[in-house]
């Protein structure tokens, strides 16, 4: 096996992106730089990861195994990913997969005999408001139908290669919308370039910030209450100030843009149309906690973003913004919804089986390579700009108590306008959400229950809707805001399938840590399957319940709540439909 | 010289068929217990297990002596059964079995010794029993056999006692003390059994037999639950065997007296039994009836045996001196009267 | 407690009617049918749970059941069975069953049927089967080795094949 | 109270802890046992197994920071929302935890029955039974039957791990013990999981397999019978196995040991607790090293090399420590030389002196050793030859024999003199345990007993002196050495000694090192002496 110096070159140059004694940290990346030249990563390729970063074999054998976007064994050519995740499927992502099938002759996972094709499910590509959607190797195809799916493979065969996709042009914003975040994407000529940002005003708030003393700008941010978008809701300001100080160790700051709950599709679309925002924002944020390095962890499943962030990268090192004094580096991840766990994230970071780490200590005393470490999600860091420039008390002017300013929602399933808006937090109901913005369901359909928070909330019924769209109120309906990932069932809903493709996204989505989650995860996949089957038994129901609640709250980490949630809820909620399936 | 010749033989042919007698007693011992049983019983050796006897004396004799390590009078310990076995040969010899056999010209006398005494030699050789057991249990060296052999001879010392009392009224009215003379009173008159004032007599008797011979109720010196067995313990081999025979010999004896003394011996009470033989065919026959009477008491033996529960010592030795011995002496007084008054006819 | 004893009659106290019912009763049974069975010749008939020498089965398709992990020697009261561990051979159908034994001795002198090893066997490998005129003429001919206990148990027809669905 | 101590409550209990000591430890101390499976107290927390969910609050503070009484006169206490892992979290003041709440275990029983659903029920075949933590908690928490009805997880079974041990996926429930033992304590980061999720594997990389010398303590600490000792495997149940505490015999370090054995046959030897010696491990060359006791090969009778039969001729203990007196006797006191074993235990070496006030020396015996518990020093007790007046230097003996110096050599299990100089003995005494050529050239062999057989103390390179413990009774034939060292000068007209106690109260007084000790003073876990 021999790797071309051209890649050799660029490898040696990821890995001064870590720390010298913690090359381990790149192990993902030569995974992913390998696996794109060489097609998978076999012995060789392992042991050549191996060596260079100084490791055991068993250590990077652990990771590529454990990451489903590494393949151990050479795939097709062209690898069709078609997600069937919820919000997929209710857009009819099976019959994708099954016309797929029949055309390339292949069942899953399988490769075509001319080696040009192989098709798979994939869990979530974040981008639930355009499903069924599906990627073929970094190219991804929305909103398809079984005659856009012939035209795309008849081209690839024709031609011999893959087009590059655009990216589609910004939704518009809604009447009842308040962009703050989505400002810019809308304008008229505005590429997300540098010098477009920066015409829009852009780094301004950066130069005000290092004008500041980093305790002002904490100050500021703890003022502004802004809660952390990702999905917990815990106060920014909050988290920043719990630092540890004084330990002579350098501090971190990490991105997390591993998207990966079903039904959001946030982040990507502030990745993409407005990457200088994040940029600035996480300029800020070093600057506030003291931060020398940034890293942002991109989840696989999203190269452009991945690409468009290192442009923009590099555009603000030629401006040097980036570079002076504070580095910003990506990390792409590699297809585990885990990650997106902050110290799952952490673990992943550092070139590990992302395993979220036991709490105490938390990241903020012993995070990243050991360091205290700040992770905020990207729209958090992307308020900061904002909050920066125009102060707290406007911030707070946005919102209710408790949950100020504005918040990305994304909309997915079978409504007539899905995709994703902002608004002023608390201002808006959920009814409002699916019927005024959204347009409500699609062809004259009714309403039969939402999921408010991406698929890891518990799901409402169509009476429970009219709530505003904020942290407390959500909380006291019995749910949660989540990530903000909209998810609409309609009447034709079958609640068992539906339970049974969330119960599957947990069950391969569980890291296998620690007990409950993974024992407990798969299980409920069983046993799902079988109700489904029709092969459920009297007290089915019951345990199913019982098995979650074991689950819940017994975990290292949220997954464990995450998986349990929405199977309680559903039960609880719908159980006569589980009961029509014999459970 | 031909007396001697006469006499061994008798003794050969006495010998002959008492040990056939008790070799098969033993067998009718198991028939009967297990019929009274609902069981079989020996029926393996020779047709309806005629054979077992034989088996068993092989087996007795095949089997290895063992003489336990504890024993220290060797000689003492050999004398044992021997002493229990042979003092109830010889008292059968006292015994007439038969009224006289024409043979070969003469008329030989069914008896070995027909004495004048012969009641007190029975009574006074069957004695010498005891002391084959009391040896037995002294020598043995071991708990069990000598609390067997205290126990046999203040068992046997009480009831000889009775046994001696109860027949004195049969001697009263016969007025002889010869077996022989006996058997002749009852052929001329009646047997004494038909005699109601002999009866508590006979009752008396009856059961100090029992005791005498340590049979149940009356076995308690080898009471197999508490003595394990007794004086026969440490035996094996021929030397139990010989405190076996002794014991059936002993039955044989009893029987044998209780027919002599109450039962008129070997007659019946009609000709041509009723006076001694004149041919060898009635000689012969007088024979059987006396062993059929003998196999009558001997059925008695069996009988009660697989009947009746063992006593308690203290029972035992109650029934012997508080009210055998003082009926015995009122009826002797009884019977005197009686005589007196009656003449006994 | 005092019992009382109870208060006899002048017959009962003589002892003689008892006496003599009780001779009448023994001879009585004298001429009545026997029971004893001849048995070398006839055989005692045996019942369902009949608990006779315990045996070692082997399943439908001939395995050996037993996967040697000694619990019978462990309740056995009589300390009667003595089991040597062992590795199944490789290659067979059942391979993930690696261990069976490779001697199961039960010494029939001292075994007292009690059936204790049938009950705790968790392979459902041991039965006390119909065997109960268990003989030989040495100590040594009455150690069962795991040949004979397997050729004595035979094959036992049962639904349970835990093999099957492992 | 020190400031060093926290008090809290468990379960009822008042307990005093030391500061940041966990709550599994701390309720160890007064004796209550809280489940679990990953945690060890020798390796770094992993918090995966769930098992030691405990319940814990704080007292609910008034106005006044005091701690608020209820109506039931009790403190109230403010339990979390969530169970917490009892090995993650460290003792706080006022700390109220509960082990036994309906909550708890209603936790632990969920995930017993996790642990179980796709663990083979194999117990049966399973080396572990009898002690597997999974057997023990299911019988407390678990149900008795399952309620999983689907197809389990299939995964690797029978799989070698390396020469040593054998691997079981099945069986195994993913505690990552032994991951974190190779990587932090053996020092060779090869195990690892792969796949995620329930298809969660352990494994190694095919190539790097565990190569160290310490491999087999995964199997001691695998809580379940997924790593299996080749050497053990299947060879017997381990509730028949009596277990005795004793000391490796393998290198001067004196690992603290438990020799498990059934029957005069020893099975296996597995390390015990001992913080000031091995912690709770122990190397693979020591624990392997036991297969002598059961030697086929072993001596077990005395014997006599007989000048005019031209072989050996076997003797009677009575006949033989006769004869050996008798030329004993015969020779002169001064030409008498011992050699003592290092292996042999103090007591031994002690009464071994006693023959030859002017030569008595051991043999060194050289390892490489590496910086954890394998000691380049490879005899058990250097330190008690040393301290019971033997010498290093065995050439001078070997000398002594050229020049004719030294007529008369008594060897107690050594076999380093070449058998050309012990040709030229007059008398040549082995006390043995294995043929070799010492015993070749014995005229009298008194076959002695192993380790696993005696009584006897060892010092280690670190100056404690340990105490062994007989597992198994001698090999019929066979005296303990210290025995028939006793009866030999016993019939010479010194004291006869019945007990080791005996031998050992003499040697305090003439050991000053050793001096107030005895032998129950040094316990299970040993003493350190004066050097």
């Amino acid at each position: 096996m021999t790797v071309p110096v051209e890649l050799e070159r660029h490898i040696d140059e990821i890995v001064t992106h870590y720390p010298p004694d913690k090359t381990r940290a790149a192990t993902l990346w030569l995974c992913h730089l390998l696996q794109e030249y060489f097609g998978f990563l076999g012995d060789e390729q392992v042991l050549w990861i191996s060596n260079k970063l100084g490791l055991q074999p068993i250590n990077v054998w652990e990771v590529v195994t454990f990451y489903p976007m590494f393949t151990t064994k050479p795939h097709g050519k062209f690898h069709v990913k078609v997600c069937r995740t919820l919000s997929c499927e209710l857009c009819g992502c099976k019959n994708i997969v099954a016309h797929l099938r029949k055309k390339l002759g292949v069942g899953l996972d399988e490769n075509t005999t001319d080696g040009l094709f192989t098709i798979s499910t994939v869990e979530c590509l974040a981008l639930c408001g355009t499903g069924p959607v599906m990627m073929i190797n970094d190219e991804t195809f929305e909103n398809l139908t079984t005659e856009k799916v012939d035209a795309i493979i008849d081209r690839i065969r024709t031609t011999g290669r893959l087009d590059a996709q655009p990216l589609p042009m910004p939704l518009a914003a809604h009447p009842l919308e308040k962009r703050v975040l989505l400002s810019n994407i809308t304008k008229p000529g505005y590429t997300g370039s540098l010098a477009d940002y920066e015409r829009e005003g852009g780094y301004t708030a950066l130069r005000k910030a290092l004008a500041m003393k980093p305790d002002e700008i904490v100050a500021e941010v703890k003022n502004s209450e802004i809660r952390g978008r990702g999905g917990a809701g815990f106060p920014c300001g909050l988290k920043w100030s719990f630092l540890a100080k004084g330990t002579g160790k350098p501090v971190y700051l990490v991105c997390n843009a591993d998207e990966s709950e079903p039904g959001t599709f946030k982040d990507r679309q502030l990745i993409s149309y407005d990457p200088h925002l994040l940029i600035e924002g996480i300029l800020i944020s070093c600057h506030a906690v003291g931060a020398k390095v940034a890293y942002i962890y991109i989840r696989g499943e999203m190269p452009g973003g991945a690409k468009i962030l290192q442009k923009a990268i590099e555009e603000a090192r030629a401006k040097g913004y980036v570079g002076n004094g504070v580095e910003i580096y990506v990390h792409r991840g590699a297809g585990a919804y885990i990650c997106g766990e902050e110290t799952g994230l952490i673990e992943s970071l550092e070139g590990k089986r992302a395993y979220p780490r036991i709490k105490p200590p938390f990241p903020a005393v012993v995070g990243l390579f050991g360091c205290p470490t700040v992770v905020n999600n990207v729209e958090t860091l992307a308020n900061i700009p904002h909050i920066i420039n125009k102060g707290s008390t406007w911030f707070k002017t946005m919102g209710v108590s408790g949950s100020t300013g504005t918040r990305l929602v994304c909309v997915s399933g079978p409504v007539k306008r899905p995709g994703y808006y902002e608004f002023e937090m608390g201002k808006l109901t959920l009814r409002q959400l699916i019927f005024d913005v959204c347009g409500g369901l699609k062809d004259g359909r009714t309403l039969k229950g939402v999921i408010p928070g991406g698929s890891s909330m518990p799901v409402m019924k169509a009476d429970q809707i009219d709530v505003p769209l904020d942290f407390e109120s959500l909380r006291k309906a019995g749910t949660m805001a989540g990530s903000g990932g909209i998810i609409v069932l309609d009447d034709s809903v079958d609640i068992v399938g539906a339970t049974l493709n969330v119960a599957q996204f947990y069950a391969h989505e569980s890291c296998g840590q620690c007990t409950p989650c993974r024992e407990g995860t798969l299980w409920m996949e069983k046993m799902l399957h079988r109700i489904e089957r029709g092969e459920g038994r009297p007290l089915d129901v019951e345990m199913l319940y019982e098995v979650a609640d074991n689950i819940d709250g017994k975990t290292i980490c949220p997954l464990g709540e995450a998986a349990a949630w929405p199977v309680k809820a559903f039960v609880t909620k719908y159980r006569e439909e589980f009961e029509k399936h014999g459970g | 010289m031909e007396f001697v010749v006469i006499t061994m033989a008798k003794i050969a042919v006495m010998l002959g068929v008492l040990l056939t007698v008790v070799a098969y007693t033993v067998w009718l011992e198991r028939k009967v217990c297990a019929w009274m049983q609902d069981r079989v019983g020996p029926n393996r050796v020779g047709p309806f297990g005629l054979l077992q006897p034989l088996a068993d004396g092989l087996k007795m004799m095949l089997k290895e002596d063992v003489l336990p390590r504890h024993i220290t009078d060797k000689a003492l310990y050999t004398l044992g059964p021997l002493m229990a076995m042979v003092p109830a040969l010889v008292t059968a010899g006292a015994i007439p079995w038969g009224s006289q056999l024409p043979l070969f010209g003469r008329q030989i006398q069914c008896v070995v010794a027909n004495l004048n005494a012969a009641v007190l030699v029975v009574f006074a050789t069957s004695s010498f029993a005891v002391y084959g057991i009391v040896l037995a249990g002294w020598a043995s060296n071991s708990k069990y056999p000598f609390l067997g052999g205290v126990r046999s001879s203040a068992q046997m010392i009480s009831y000889e006692v009775c046994l001696a009392l109860s027949v004195v009224p049969v001697f009263m009215q016969i007025g002889s003390l010869s077996l022989c003379h006996m058997v002749e009173y009852q052929t001329h008159h009646t047997w004494m059994i038909f005699m109601p004032w002999q009866w508590p007599s006979f009752l008396i008797f009856i059961i100090s037999a029992f005791a005498e011979t340590n049979r149940t109720p009356f076995d308690l010196p080898e009471a197999e639950q508490e003595l394990v067995a007794g004086y026969n313990t440490e035996y094996s081999s021929m030397k139990f065997s010989m405190f076996f025979l002794g014991e059936y010999a002993a039955m044989f004896v009893m029987s044998a007296m209780m027919v002599t003394l109450f039962f008129g011996g070997w007659s019946l009470p009609f000709a041509p039994f009723n006076r001694p033989a004149t041919t060898l065919w009635i000689g012969l026959a007088h024979v059987a009836i006396f062993l059929a009477k003998i196999l009558v008491f001997l059925f008695l033996y069996i009988w009660i045996r697989w009947t009746i529960p063992r006593v308690r010592y203290d029972q035992l030795m109650a029934l012997g001196w508080k009210i055998f011995i003082p009926l015995t002496i009122v009826n002797i007084v009884f019977v005197g009267i009686v005589l007196a008054l009656w003449g006994g006819r | 407690m005092l019992v009382q004893r109870p208060k006899l009659t002048f017959w009962e106290r003589l002892y003689l009617p008892q006496v003599l019912q009780g001779l009448w009763q023994t001879l009585s049974h004298i001429p009545r049918k026997k029971f004893t069975r001849q048995y070398p010749e006839e055989k005692p008939p045996l019942y369902g749970k009949y608990r006779g020498a315990p045996e070692l089965v082997r399943d439908p398709d001939g395995r050996v059941k037993c996967v040697a992990c000694q619990l019978c020697e462990f309740v056995c009261p009589p300390k009667a069975i003595r089991v040597v561990p062992g590795f199944r051979k490789e290659g067979a159908s059942d391979a993930s069953v690696e261990k069976e034994p490779s001697d199961f001795i039960i010494n029939m002198n001292r075994c007292i049927f009690c059936g204790f090893c049938e009950e705790v066997c968790p392979e459902e490998a041991i039965f006390l089967l119909r065997d109960f005129s268990v003989s030989g003429y040495s100590r040594e001919e009455m150690q069962f080795h795991k040949d004979k206990l397997l050729e004595l148990g035979g094959v036992r027809e049962d639904k349970i094949q835990k093999w099957k669905n492992k | 109270m020190a400031d060093n101590t926290v008090n809290l409550t468990i379960d009822d209990k008042a307990v005093v802890a030391p500061k940041g000591m966990n709550l599994i430890e701390a309720a160890k101390l007064v004796g209550i046992e809280i489940p679990h499976y990953c945690y060890h107290p020798k390796l770094c927390i992993a918090g995966n197994c769930r098992m030691c969910l405990v319940d814990v609050g704080m007292p609910k503070l008034g106005a006044d920071r005091k701690p608020e009484i209820g109506s039931d006169g009790k403190m109230v206490v403010m339990f979390g929302p969530k169970l917490v892992i009892g090995c993650n979290t460290t003792v706080a003041d006022g700390m109220v935890v509960l082990t036994k709440s309906p909550k708890v275990v209603k936790a632990r029983e969920g995930v017993m029955e996790f642990l179980l659903i796709n663990h083979p029920l194999d117990c049966p075949i399973c080396d572990q039974a009898g002690e597997c933590r999974l057997q023990e908690f299911s019988v407390d928490y678990g149900k008795a039957e399952s309620r999983f009805v689907e197809e389990k997880v299939h995964k690797p079974k029978k799989t070698a791990l390396n020469a040593k041990i054998t691997l079981d996926d099945e069986r195994c429930i993913l505690c990552s013990r032994c991951i974190r033992f190779m990587r932090d304590v053996a020092g060779q980061d090869c195990l690892g999981f792969i796949q995620r999720g329930s298809h969660s594997t352990l494994t190694c990389y095919l190539g790097n397999e565990p190569k160290t010398n310490y491999d087999l303590n995964i199997v001691d600490i695998c809580p379940v019978g997924a790593l299996t000792s080749n050497d053990f495997r299947f060879q017997q149940r381990v509730w028949f196995l009596k277990q005795t505490k004793s000391i490796c015999p393998n290198c001067a370090t004196g690992c603290n040991t438990v020799i498990w054995s059934r029957e005069d046959v020893v099975y296996r030897q597995t390390p015990r607790d001992n913080n000031d010696v091995n912690q709770c491990w122990m190397c693979d060359y020591g624990r392997i090293n036991y297969k002598f006791i059961n030697d086929p090969h072993r001596l077990t009778t005395p014997s006599v090399k007989s000048a005019t039969l031209g072989q050996r001729v076997n003797l009677t203990w009575p006949e033989a420590i006769r004869q050996v007196v008798d030329k004993l006797r015969a020779a002169k006191r001064d030409s008498l030389a011992v050699i003592g074993s290092a292996r042999a235990t103090t007591e031994e070496l002690y009464l071994l002196k006693k023959f030859s006030p002017s030569f008595a020396a051991y043999i060194p015996r050289v390892g490489t050793g590496d910086n954890f518990l394998l000691n380049t020093d490879r005899n058990p007790n250097a330190a008690g030859a040393m301290l019971t007046g033997f010498s290093s230097d065995y050439s001078v003996i070997a000398d002594g024999i050229a020049d004719g110096k030294i007529k008369t050599l008594i060897v107690l299990g050594e076999d380093a003199i070449v058998p050309e100089l012990l040709a030229k003995l007059e008398l040549l005494i082995v006390l043995d345990i294995l043929p070799g050529k010492t015993t070749e050239a014995a005229h009298y062999i008194l076959p002695g007993v192993t380790f696993a057989e005696k009584s006897g103390t060892f010092i280690n390179a670190k100056n404690r002196i340990q105490r062994l413990n007989p597992a198994i009774p001698p090999l019929v034939g066979t005296k303990p050495e210290h025995l028939i060292l006793s009866a030999l000068l016993a019939e010479l007209g010194g004291k006869r000694y019945a007990t080791i106690q005996e031998v050992f109260a003499d040697m305090t007084r003439d050991v000053p090192a050793l001096a107030g000790l005895n032998l129950s003073k040094i316990g299970d876990s040993g003493v350190e002496v004066k050097s």
